[in-house]
């Protein structure tokens, strides 16, 4: 079960997760990890904005990716744009296996990758001016820990 | 054109239109002074109709093709 | 936030998760996992016994090492005791953090004590009987990857 | 004294009433033989109380103390 989406508004994870587990009968274990916007000081409001013809390929090919490098039996991947409030989810990824190993790596792949390969562009609202978030070291060095 | 991040600042707006057809040099010379500068940032990837151009000094663009200027990607 | 229960009833995660996800405001993550009992070939039953006066404090015990290792802002640790089915959720750890890789760090560590530091002793019953489940090598290897 | 896992099997209940005060050589020699043999296991563990020994040789328990005997947990 493959259920990879782009969202515009608001989500509840938990009306995801559930369908999801549920979806995967004979599981042995589920991992999920929702992000949401953090509370930054002094921030009103973070904008993602992405490019339709790459941003979604890009987290199918992601998708793609995990299921050659883990044995699952299901992925989610929902990931929000437009501009989000602090407190709101922004991504949820959730995967489903057999064993616990491989859904706890994949969803921890996934959100290495997403946050610093997939293509979105943010910028986060502060004192009423938007500011663009550059690409961070921290996102390379993440990605490095999979490139065995 | 679509301008993605912060080269939409730069370009004054999300999406412009050019005429075609264009080359890297024609495009660059078409574009507004900064833009032009910015988009020489070897992290600036371009895409032509969807499709990640390896070699964006090689873009050939015709009338009615979307070409994407697309910034490096924002931290976690 | 910190939620450490040992179960003798089935349960539902989602019921356990949204109230967790909502006592960490703030919070920039949570990565949840859902161990459910497994449907292996002719498996009809699985009983988990415990002792008391070891268990809860164990898990305790995994939960202020959690906290010292991570940066957490919660931590949700929930474990079945007694007769479990097929399908039925048997663990649910889920952690909150300001940065995933605490949340998923955390979670991965505690599973894996979990699973092999903790008092719980499992039989399955096949065919009508019932037969103990022995320590597995898999686990000392998934224990190994913490100390350093 | 209480039996854990797959020790209750072999004491034939998961709990059994020995009189005290009890050291190790007077528990194994208190147990049915395939018990007293099952807990030389070195993986064996030994609790007072809710308290593990560290070494369960140097057991002293007397008449109203809870002795747990503790087989290796299982498999994940």
């Amino acid at each position: 079960m493959r259920d990879i989406r782009l969202l515009t508004r608001m989500f509840i994870p938990g009306t995801l997760i559930g369908p999801f587990t549920q979806a995967n009968p004979g599981l042995g274990g589920v991992c999920t990890f929702v992000g949401e916007v953090r509370h930054d000081q002094g921030v009103e409001a973070l904008e993602l904005t992405h490019y339709e013809p790459l941003t979604l390929p890009g987290m199918h090919d992601l998708a793609d990716r995990a299921f050659d490098r883990f044995t699952l039996m299901g992925l989610l991947m929902v990931h929000r744009v437009g501009v989000l409030r602090p407190g709101e989810p922004i991504v949820c990824v959730s995967a489903a296996a057999l064993h616990r190993r491989d859904a706890i790596d994949a969803v921890d792949f996934c959100m290495d990758h997403l946050k610093s390969a997939a293509w979105f562009w943010k910028r986060e609202k502060r004192a009423g001016q938007w500011h663009w978030i550059e690409p961070r070291a921290q996102d390379h060095s993440d990605l490095a820990r999979w490139q065995s | 054109m679509v301008l993605l991040g912060k080269l939409a600042d730069l370009g004054g707006a999300p999406a412009l239109s050019l005429a075609g057809p264009l080359d890297w040099a024609g495009l660059k010379a078409a574009l507004p002074e900064t833009l032009s500068e910015a988009i020489d940032d070897p992290r600036v990837r371009v895409a032509v109709n969807g499709a990640l151009l390896a070699d964006k000094a090689a873009l050939q663009a015709g009338e009615d093709d979307e070409i994407a200027l697309l910034p490096p990607v924002s931290g976690g």
